[in-house]
């Protein structure tokens, strides 16, 4: 090799970044920016929008080798525990250790919104199957309505992972958003005496009960959506780290550390999957409408439905309490404390309002699981191989080499 | 298109029915296991989620020994609630 | 694809659980359900057998691909980390974090309780090869003996893969069930005034005898038996973390939340490996009563030799203090402290078990260690491969095309 | 079967004989090192196990300063001696 | 299988690493004991040379399978990380979340105190050419005057994995010896009246400053030297979650658990490549020697220039900051206040000297960055297959074997 | 041997240029940045790197309650600065 002053100084040059930044890297570094400043001076869930957008940043510097896709880089080895689901299941292990279920048990009724707000999901998913996305793709995307980013990246990853940055984006963008785009749904479609209602005291749970459900709920829906189990399994048992009371250690951890390592490595991850490529295209335009009416319904859904079982109830139950169904716990469930409370300042909603929030966790888990026994196949096992490829690189050439000797003998 | 759009509704009427069955069924496991275990006064000592519950005890020994220990009075005499530490 | 009604909805029900749900399954749901009830009302090893319950839980709803076995899900990517012996050694490092040896070293004598307890091991291994497993097998079931969680599941994956679940089951539950299995054969094997004795109070030990003694260990032991030095290694690394008064983050670390994190990572992954099909098997009953024979000869090794002790010492050493040697740190030195103070209250012992219930954590390393030796086969890295082929796939399906050829070139 | 359960016994009687060696040599070591290093009086800062004592050290400074202050004492009047945080 | 009593006795003595122990091993197990000794009584790096020291321990057990080489086996598991180039970045987050930049903003014309320093770099690199290394080796060695472990590791895994050992050790030897090598220089080549030099106050810099500084740096520099971004885009992030205000969990985290985890892991797997095959060799101790000519004349260089800058502003900085370009965060920069204080002890110098010292941070990963843009290939992803082979092994034999069956084709 | 010296003495210059280019645009950014957005006073609530405020908030009130309560004052006549907890 020569080191001459000039030839090593035209090496720098043509190293740098900038013999090969394309117009798509400088608007992908533009949003990378926006989404950091959403992040930091709008708070845009901080803590997902700011590593993500770092992400995006960071992958879209040419020649870094950051983007997911560039095999052997560093973020492609974190982006392998997304594509591999092994990240939303650690996160929601940490989102159950830091859920308390108490209210939704002393009024197990409001599951019935946590349901109610799911029809958000499915007016997106027609939705984006008449803007032309197929099945998978469009369950992917309706999912966004179900306000859990977990839930999001999990289905997206398994059902239409070339999505998977822009889905990502809308349902974290748009959870952040729900103190702005609820309320005046909410006033819309609910009457002031509606608002002025106020709910019963909740009566307490024994702690017994508390520690059984997350079991319960792991037999019951995971045995019905099997699909479902690594996502709604390790929330029940973040859960049971909480409640068992006899796990204090694995409970902190699990609600601290582990999540906060995990929220890193995903949210980089998704953020190191927003390359020009994948993003600057029509579809991520179409996504971006697609959630914004996703979480317009399912904040209708829960409305009209909590009137609905206001009516039945005999006005015991404030309507508001069903926005809260769309999860995005727990802004949702102070945005039907707000609202109530904007009619009548006594009226104090937020711990029924957590009912359905939590609720709409499991709720928007279980749609997942109706589109994973829909559209999964079964046999994903079989995907593995292929999606370690990009790491432990394919055994091609060794086997062409040999198709080669092969021909030779032929001849 | 139109085709497609039809699946969709159906997919969607259906996915809603499971997901109403699946939570119905929910709801009655819940109200069954809450009216079998009904809430009884809960044992005072249990706290779930507090972290290191030791370090507290010892820091409490510690603010109310040094308190006792500086002013002359007995530790029993005043009684420090809680250093909550998270 | 089509998506009428009918065919979607015939589509979900066949994808539910319940329709491969065999009584195999329910009964496996049912054992874990009993180990979750165990860690919680009975307070046996919660930190390891509720995350243990739980993942068996998750494995045995069928088609959740959350099994050991299930190639590409999230409990056997955990599962990995067992294969290939990474989290028991991690474990143990943060047992070393958390083990003061000071008792051990202000009166080293202990450290042949310590050995003698592992007679239980041998007794076991017999009973074992008698009741018809192989001598690897044998070895595996032994070390439960040994009362040490994390050596017993490094040497069943090293050993006896296939028995790892029934294995971890054994120790953790007898672990948890020494406060009741030991007293009866302490009193049966000690006289009164032998449970009176009153022992001399420790000396005290050098800072800087503590900082040498995990090189001691390591560099002694490791060298006559180097195939347990992942393990002993790894212990005395967490030690020295621990002594060295220099590296105090890294032991607040091992202590804490990296021992937390490996250990939700290796309970969950020994409770997928309990399937039906591995589980439910007449072995398994054989080793949960080999495990309580293991408990029991190991107990009363400690104590006779404890008895041997007093007399050689002249009645200075109480045998009761030799039952600790099983180690199940600190319960055993517990029940030791517990049995003297029934028969004399004055009787404090908990120091002087502590001795050997730390001697009897190196004691089973070492005999770990000697199955190693005679068993385990010193090139196991030649094992690696295909110990991850059920994650990467095997080239197989490529050659067996490329054979395909060969044959038809041969015609 | 015989002679499985004969070299099983075979085996445990070395694996003993192996362990007691390898454990006989270790006591002794250890006796070497003790004998060597005599136990003296610790260096009293050196507090091996305490995590984060930085932390610890100010809180003690805190409640010292706020006690002094508040009291109108001088800080070196009194003394906390320990706020254990685990 | 025979289990004769001679027979096993035969194996057991066998499989003692003493069979085995060759004069090398046992020269580096002193080695490990030396680094072990000077990270506890001399408070070397302790955080890094204890787990260092205690890894090469390890490693030099014979038939242990610890050493980085020994496919399938522990520290194997953990050098992938280095290998993949995983650790430094995680670690270099960790960093970046307990750097604070402030004085650095308030004094930007220190950057070229750190840009100086990088002298010590290439007067190094010239040094090992001239001793015969080429050139990839040279500059991985010249990277030790940057005085950053994570750096050092990054290059060294890149440019020269084979020589990853020795300048591991010297790094983070020499980064210790900071205080006695670097003053006698800076003594030697400033007069008193220099050392005099009082320094006005840094003024305050605004917050927002302080959340753009990050994303600048990114921009700028990985934008001219792309190889560097895993490790100056993680510093950059982890400083982000420390000023960002919004993310105090994800920087909590960066900078205590997840960096301990990841420096217990790299330091046991750097330790773990010092075998006596790798470390014993002529080489060493070049390396050694060059080490520290290396941070000798990194000190000299930031001195000297910050003599030019003294008389260019007119005696407005004091030289003795310039040696706290070398980095080595905060060593080198108390170093220049103590200096300080020895000639005027009224003299302040140390939030002086913090500015070059944490330019010397950036300084040396952009010196990194030349060396990757100029002999990194940046098609790097390809080694990722043959990086990995040794984990999940090569289809050779597969293959192999259907080579002779085509070969027996011909025939 | 003296080529590759040579080559080696061409690398340095080269990269030392580098490094002052890179550092200097790097300089005159953050000049901008300084002058674009002068540092004001600051946000007094915005403690960045403190880790766990809210643990802390929890103890000084414990304490200073503690205090209060012991010696029939009331809180607001002292004040607890600071318990830096790391
Ligand atoms: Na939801
Ligand atoms: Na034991
Ligand atoms: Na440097």
């Amino acid at each position: 090799m020569e080191f001459s002053f000039s030839s090593s100084a035209s090496k720098i040059v043509h190293s740098t970044a900038f013999t090969s930044l394309e117009s798509g890297d400088i608007i992908m570094l533009a949003v990378a920016c926006l989404l950091i400043y959403l992040a930091i001076w709008k708070k845009f869930e901080p803590l997902l929008l700011l590593p993500m957008g770092f992400g995006c940043l960071l992958a879209n510097i040419p020649m870094s080798m950051m983007a997911s896709t560039d095999t052997g880089g560093l973020l492609n080895f974190f982006y392998q525990g997304i594509k591999h689901e092994i990240l939303p299941p650690l996160i929601f292990m940490g989102v159950g250790a830091l859920t308390d279920f108490g209210p939704l048990l002393a009024n197990p009724i409001t599951l019935l919104l946590g349901a109610a707000a799911q029809i958000g999901v499915y007016m997106t998913l027609i939705g984006a199957v008449y803007l032309g996305f197929n099945m998978q793709e469009a369950s992917a995307i309706g999912i966004i309505g179900g306000a859990d980013g977990p839930t999001s990246i999990f289905l997206a990853s398994k059902l239409a992972p070339h999505l998977l940055a822009p889905i990502a984006v809308a349902a974290y963008s748009y959870m952040s958003l729900v103190p702005l785009i609820q309320p005046p749904i909410m006033k819309l479609l609910t009457t002031e005496e509606e608002r002025k209602i106020k709910m019963e005291q909740l009566k307490p749970i024994s702690q017994t009960v508390k520690i059984i459900f997350p079991v319960a709920v792991t037999i019951v829906c995971c045995l019905m959506l099997p699909g479902v189990t690594p996502l709604l399994g390790m929330l029940m048992l973040g859960n049971m780290f909480r409640e068992s009371g006899v796990t204090a250690r694995l409970h902190e951890t699990a609600e601290t550390h582990l999540i906060n390592i995990v929220t890193i490595l995903l949210a980089l991850a998704v953020g190191s999957s927003m390359t020009a490529d994948s993003f600057l295209r029509l579809e991520t335009l179409k996504i971006i409408a697609l959630g914004l009416l996703a979480f317009s319904f399912a904040t209708a859904g829960g409305v009209i439905f909590g009137k609905i079982m206001c009516k039945l109830s005999g006005g015991k139950i404030n309507p508001l309490i069903g926005s809260a169904g769309v999860s995005a716990v727990p802004m949702a469930a102070r945005v039907s404390q707000k609202v109530g409370a904007d009619t009548d300042p006594s009226n104090f909603l937020l711990m029924h309002a957590m009912g359905p929030n939590v609720a709409g966790v499991i709720g928007s888990a279980v749609a997942a699981g109706v589109f994973l026994s829909l559209f999964g196949d079964a046999g994903s096992g079989i995907d593995t191989h292929a999606a370690l490829a990009p790491i432990i690189g394919t055994p091609e050439p060794g086997m062409q080499a040999l198709a080669t000797i092969v021909e030779a003998i032929k001849k | 298109m139109e085709a497609s759009v039809s699946a969709a509704v159906n997919v969607s009427i259906l996915a809603m029915s499971v997901i109403f069955t699946v939570l119905v069924i929910l709801i009655f496991t819940i109200k069954a296991l809450v009216k079998l275990i009904p809430y009884e006064a809960p044992p005072p000592a249990r706290k779930v989620s507090s972290s290191r519950p030791p370090g507290q005890d010892d820091q409490v020994a510690a603010i109310t020994a040094t308190l006792a220990a500086h002013m002359g009075k007995r530790p029993d005499e005043f009684r420090i609630i809680n250093i909550q530490s998270r």
